[in-house]
């Protein structure tokens, strides 16, 4: 037998029923963890901690549809503030009490989600006809609307909303249960929709959306599906930032705030999960770091972002993932998730 | 009706600094498909930089026949070594890397401009006054005063038509235009055929800089000097290359107009409670141009699919 | 009434007819040729049968109903699959997934079922790969599955793309220009390739090819496109021997 | 599997290093040593204007305490955070200044939307925080250890229009800033006093970091009316007056405190007649004010602006704070911010109201050939 040749063979994985309990039991287990840590760590840890989690749902969203579908978008800012503003006027509104808390808390993430994807529904069925640069510009268009007409709505019906003044009072809920549960259910989600045969329509849009089409792929519904998703979990990770700092501004929803989701994605490397958790661990991280620098903090930030892409314009991963992925074992060259292969020929002479 | 015309002239006045940034964008995109984020910013440095000129030479000279001509051509001459440095140093080496990874570099170029413009010592984060050069003087104006067209008006229109004109006479007229042509239409096979295409990209940045220059330069003197200038000018004006048709060089600078106006119409004829939301009307209007016809106004049309 | 009928097809580009009233039948187990000098509208044509572009007139039906102005996707759930004159595979995706992405439309679960990954999930993602894997070892790419696929030589690529086609369980497959770029004992082994699976897959093949060798020596009816016109239909022998057909390939006789 | 190794690395070195040594929150000694105070503002980002121009005021305040003795026999170190002129931001500043350095007391922020999410991080851990020019009169609801030095938009809002109804004037149109809460909050109060018995004849509205503003200006100058209520920054108030003698808007202008800077003076001809309410006269005689004007001229060079003289007394109420409270306690400073009496600040006689705001009187100014007037002081909006 051929030792060098080694053809397919599926890598030992745990029957599905153990990684479900596993992962419930990790579920339950982060609500005594993170009483735990909210009891015993430094609270400006703990904020950066909450930080973390909420960057890693926006970050492994936002990949689905940048990193794995190859839609370059740049309005994930504006489906967060629709998750965001959700909660925090149902919240404000209704200030749930005692046992109505937990079911409180996970209606209106789950609304914000909704109404967030119902947006990028709205948003992606025109939009995502368009290809590249475009559509980054139309979803930027698309944020910075949204970001208006929060700015000149006072209130809609009987809910206060804030208008420019941004929203205040909104009961402080979240914690580090609520943030990195829905973070892990949100990388749960992904990594499942990603690494199965039903998500390799995702990666193909990516590759070449032509031949997808011809391969009896929908190109529309993955594209329109991957957008929507992504928009779900902004709208969840929204929902969570609003009810854990207890007010919203609708300044912090611009295009500067996708940009910095965009360059998790980008950091990590387009395309891998794990590489954007990894990112956006380091770009809470950093700038939290760099407050000991003072004014600097900003231009050495900049400074990162450029260098990392001039050294390392992979990213962090490429498109692996931290470890092994069943049916992926031998890693893929960087991706090159530009549909015109022009930019790629510009090497040069 | 006067109040129209007002409005009108209102509205291509603050669509003529459209214009100027568009046709820097317009190139850049034109040559190489990237969307020069840094543009807004290099259109703040060219503001930065002729305020300094200004007083520098206002210090030892009171003749406006000196000092513009310093300013106007200094700044332009700084912006353009700027341009050629952020090509240089953050685009070139990624030239064969996706968009997306260029795309961020240059968000860090702008990042990093816009935050050392606010250091103190650069420029600060205050507007600042640009030293009386020209005063914005209305030159036209009817008996009853209800339209007004100002020399700065007739100033800025006049430069985004008459640089149109030139940037036009550039590409179709000039050798380094048409390896400027060569290039935007095949880039790997104008390499072939011996266009040292690194000079002609250096050029195309250098060149939009310096007309984001005189954008800086304009406003400037019609505004004020403020670090975060560039941001939303610099979106819109891409909006507006977009909807003239991003490549084209008439269609930046009708684009921009038309963008100038259709804002200010918003602001002057919407009941109140609405002029909030002017700051939508470019994105709107940029969202439908790119869903009914996404090659814009004037761009070339894309073969046809029957 | 055959699998595939089309009739008075016709497109225009621009005010140019591209391809004029092109008729063609096509029966299951069917290996026919479609020929002609470069820029005569053959990809055209394929690009119009699978929804890539929409036909100015004409009609094409497949097994009786009309699939014209249907999107390429749609066209290929009816039975149509193709590969590509540049080869189009997905070049960052290994060997296995390229064909695993030929299974998608055969899924029967939804997003909800791939999250939760249930049984039928299991059951289903399991039996793709087996089928991919055995479709690989059918066109000798097995000991391959986990490359990259814009690893692989050129010869492979094409067989890639056929594998990939054959995934979505066709009736019809087009193949366009499948011995492009390969060597005389590349051809040899393309057209036996070809003939196995006209009888194993049990499709009928619709070929683009600029190899006359090739073409005449497996194709059972040809097809001549000149200029978008129709100018010769028949056997191998038939066209061979039509002067039309020497006319348009060597120019005006003297 | 290096590029793992090097993954792994970077976590480590970034994330966990400072998590493993965690301290307990606000447990530092505070008895001995420098009195840390935290002050958080937007020393970056678009009101960074303001946040700097605050901070240099703050900075001058505590050079003349500490080169005075400092208070407690003790000198005062501030710790200065950027909070990007973004709330969130905001938040991470103040969670840090008061959990990692564990200040006794905080100052900040210049805008209210970035004091109400600070401030409820403040009122958690009971660490008092003095707004030096917060005037949203929500502020200080967040709780009972949120004070603040300056005016609040209904007092002024009313005093404008109360001002413009003692002019006479009986069109007014408006002029707002959207994306400004203060300028929308004096607007607001404006409107309930003036539009009782005046004339609002235009609502217009702007968006910070607009530059022109013709449309709008075009819009006014086809209502005639007597005088425009301008509530907004002086960063845009030059803008929007050179704008509109341009087009031959010609009647007075008239605004809040943030008109106040050396740079409207400056303005010339255009400003001349125009009006502002402010909290002092810089041709006030008291020692304190004319102290204050001259040693920041000789530090920085420059004239103050409202938010650098708010900044400075902030800096000087607080220090005041903690020598009544007799230690650096941060129950004991709130206490004693509470109980602030006519303190002597440059922007007026300060009081501590019961809801923690300041009372003093606002002033009325004329601006005249690069010259501020005093024409009207009002403490009593009587509504």
């Amino acid at each position: 037998m051929n030792v060098n040749m080694t053809p397919f063979r599926r890598l030992p994985t745990l029957p599905v029923w153990v990684i479900n309990s596993a992962l419930t039991a990790i579920l339950v287990g982060l609500w005594p963890l993170g009483r735990a840590l909210e009891q015993n760590l430094n609270p400006y840890y703990l904020q950066i901690l909450i930080l973390v989690g909420i960057n890693i749902m926006l970050a492994v969203s936002l990949n689905l549809v940048n990193g794995i579908t190859g839609q370059f978008s740049l309005g994930h800012a504006g489906f967060m503030a629709v998750g965001a503003y959700t909660a925090g006027v149902l919240l404000r509104h209704y200030q749930p009490e005692g046992g109505a808390i937990v079911p409180a808390m996970l209606g209106v993430l789950i609304l914000g989600g909704l109404l967030a994807a119902a947006a990028g529904l709205i948003v992606g069925i025109p939009t995502l006809r368009l290809q590249g640069d475009y559509l980054a510009i139309a979803t930027l268009g698309f944020g910075e609307i949204i970001n208006v007409v929060i700015i000149n709505t006072e209130s809609v019906g009987p809910f206060y909303v804030g208008g420019s003044a941004g929203l205040h009072g909104i009961p402080i809920y979240a914690n580090f249960f609520w943030t990195f549960g829905a973070a892990l259910f949100c990388v749960v989600c992904v990594w499942r929709l990603a690494y199965s045969n039903k998500g390799k329509a995702f990666a193909a849009i990516r590759e070449d959306e032509i031949a997808a089409g011809a391969m009896g792929v929908n190109t529309t519904y993955y594209k329109v599906a991957a957008f929507v998703i992504g928009a779900f979990f902004a709208g969840v990770a929204g929902g969570v930032s609003a009810t854990w700092f207890g007010n919203l501004d609708p300044e912090s929803f611009r295009f500067m705030r996708s940009i910095e989701i965009v360059a998790m994605v980008v950091l990590g490397g387009s395309g891998s999960i794990t590489g954007a958790i990894v990112a956006a661990i380091l770009l809470t991280w950093l700038p939290e770091q760099l407050r000991a620098v003072q004014e600097w903090r900003l231009v050495i930030y900049a400074l990162v972002l450029i260098l990392m892409m001039i050294f390392r314009p992979a990213g962090l991963l490429g498109n692996r993932e931290l470890w092994p992925v069943p049916g992926r074992r031998k890693p893929a060259p960087p991706a090159t998730s530009d549909p015109d292969s022009r930019q790629r020929m510009m090497a040069e002479g | 009706m006067d109040q129209l015309i007002q409005q009108l002239i209102n509205g291509l006045s603050v669509g003529a600094t459209y214009a100027l940034i568009a046709l820097g964008y317009t190139m850049v995109y034109g040559i190489l498909r990237l969307i020069n984020f840094a543009h807004g910013e290099v259109y703040m440095v060219g503001a930065v930089s002729s305020y300094y000129l200004a007083e520098w030479s206002m210090g030892w000279t009171h003749s406006l026949w000196v000092s513009l001509p310093i300013v106007v051509v200094g700044s332009m001459v700084t912006c353009a070594i700027l341009g050629f440095l952020i090509e240089f140093l953050a685009y070139r080496p990624l030239r064969d890397r996706p968009r997306l990874v260029v795309l961020i570099s240059a968000i860090g170029v702008s990042l990093l401009l816009q935050n050392l413009a606010q250091f103190q010592a650069i420029f600060g984060p205050t507007p600042k006054r640009f030293p009386e050069l020209i005063q914005s003087t209305p030159v036209l104006y009817n008996a009853a005063h209800t339209i007004v067209l100002t020399n700065l008006d007739i100033l800025s229109l006049g430069l985004s038509l008459g640089l149109m004109v030139i940037m036009t006479w550039v590409v179709l007229g000039t050798k380094t235009g048409l390896a400027l042509r060569a290039v935007s239409f095949r880039f790997d096979i104008s390499m072939l055929m011996g266009i040292n295409t690194g000079k002609i990209i250096s050029f195309t940045f250098m060149f939009g800089s310096a007309l984001a220059a005189v954008a800086g330069t304009i406003d400037a003197i019609r505004y004020d000097v403020r670090p975060l200038m560039g941001l939303m000018p610099g979106l819109k004006a891409f909006v507006a290359a977009v909807l003239g048709g991003i490549g084209s060089i008439p269609g930046a600078v009708v684009g921009g107009l038309l963008m100038g106006l259709s804002e200010t119409l918003v602001k002057g004829y919407l009941p109140s409670a609405y002029t909030g939301y002017a700051d939508a009307v470019a994105f709107v209007v940029l969202i439908v141009i790119l869903l009914v016809r996404p090659t814009g106004l004037f761009g070339r049309v894309a073969p046809e699919k029957v | 009434m055959a699998l595939l009928e089309i009739s008075n097809l016709s497109v225009v580009f621009g005010g140019l007819k591209a391809l004029c009233d092109f008729d063609l039948s096509l029966e299951q187990g069917e290996l026919v040729g479609l020929i002609g000098p470069n820029g005569a509208g053959k990809t055209t044509t394929f690009n119009i049968v699978t929804g890539v572009y929409r036909p100015a007139a004409g009609g094409v039906r497949l097994g009786g109903r009309s699939i014209a102005g249907l999107n390429p996707y749609q066209i290929n759930h009816r039975g149509i699959a193709r590969t590509f004159q540049n080869i189009r595979l997905f070049a960052g995706m290994s060997v296995l997934d390229n064909v695993l992405v030929g299974f998608n439309q055969s899924l029967r679960h939804g997003f909800v079922g791939t999250v939760l990954r249930t049984p039928r999930h299991q059951r289903e993602d399991k039996r793709n790969q087996d089928r991919a894997m055995e479709l690989l070892a059918k066109l000798g790419l097995d000991d391959r599955a986990m490359e990259t696929a814009h690893n692989l030589p050129y010869g492979d690529q094409r067989r890639l793309e056929i594998a990939r086609a054959l995934a979505t369980n066709p009736k019809i497959l087009l193949l366009d220009e499948p011995a492009a770029g390969m060597n005389p004992q590349e051809k040899i082994e393309l057209a036996a390739m070809i003939e196995m699976i006209r009888t194993q897959f049990r499709v009928g093949i619709w070929l683009i090819e600029h190899d006359m060798k090739l073409v005449m020596s497996i194709c059972q009816r040809i097809t001549v496109l000149d200029h978008g016109q129709t100018i010769a239909v028949g056997t191998p022998d038939q066209v061979r021997a039509d002067p039309r057909v020497c006319e348009a390939y060597l120019g005006e006789p003297t | 599997m290096k590029r793992i190794a090097f993954i792994v690395l970077l976590v480590l070195a970034f994330g966990l290093t400072p998590m493993a040594c965690k301290q307990k929150s606000g447990q530092r000694d505070n008895s001995t040593g420098d009195i840390l105070i935290g002050e958080y503002g937007s020393m970056t980002g678009p009101t960074a204007t303001f946040g700097q121009s605050s901070h240099e005021g703050l900075m001058l305040a505590i050079e003349q305490i500490n080169a005075e003795g400092g208070v407690l026999g003790r000198k005062i170190k501030i710790i200065s955070e950027d909070d990007q002129s973004k709330a969130d931001e905001a938040v991470n500043a103040v969670q840090k200044l008061i959990n990692r350095d564990g200040v006794v007391a905080i100052i900040g922020e210049v805008a209210s939307k970035r004091s109400l999410a600070a401030g409820s991080v403040c009122q958690k851990y009971k660490i008092p925080m003095l707004s030096p020019a917060s005037t949203n009169p929500e502020v200080t609801k967040t709780g009972d250890y949120i004070f603040r030095t300056c005016f609040t938009d209904d007092f002024q809002g009313k005093v404008n229009g109360q001002f413009a109804l003692r002019r006479g004037w009986k069109n007014v149109a408006i002029l707002t800033d959207v994306n400004n809460d203060y300028s929308k909050g004096l607007a607001h109060f404006f409107r309930e006093v003036y539009g009782k018995s005046g004339n609002i004849v235009a609502d217009e509205s702007y968006r910070e970091g607009d530059k022109d503003f013709k449309a709008q200006l075009t819009k006014i100058k086809g209502t005639n009316p007597d005088a425009v209520f301008l509530p907004g920054y002086y960063t845009d108030v030059g803008l929007i007056l050179r704008q509109a003698r341009v087009l031959g808007l010609n009647v007075p202008f008239f605004g809040g405190d943030g008109w106040d800077s050396p740079d409207t003076l400056t303005l010339g001809d255009v400003v001349n007649g125009c009006f502002y309410s402010n909290h002092y006269s810089p041709e006030d005689p008291r020692p304190e004010v004319q102290a204050f004007l001259k040693a920041y001229q000789a530090k920085y060079n420059k004239t103050p602006d409202a938010m650098a003289t708010l900044g400075y007394d902030a800096a000087r109420v607080m220090a005041d704070a903690i020598k009544r409270a007799g230690k650096a306690d941060p129950k004991a400073i709130r206490d004693a911010l509470a109980q602030t009496r006519d303190f002597a600040g440059a922007s007026g006689i300060i009081t501590i109201d019961a809801e923690r705001n300041a009372k003093k009187p606002a002033v009325i100014l004329e601006i005249r050939d690069g010259k501020t007037h005093l024409v009207d002081t009002i403490l009593d909006t009587g509504t």
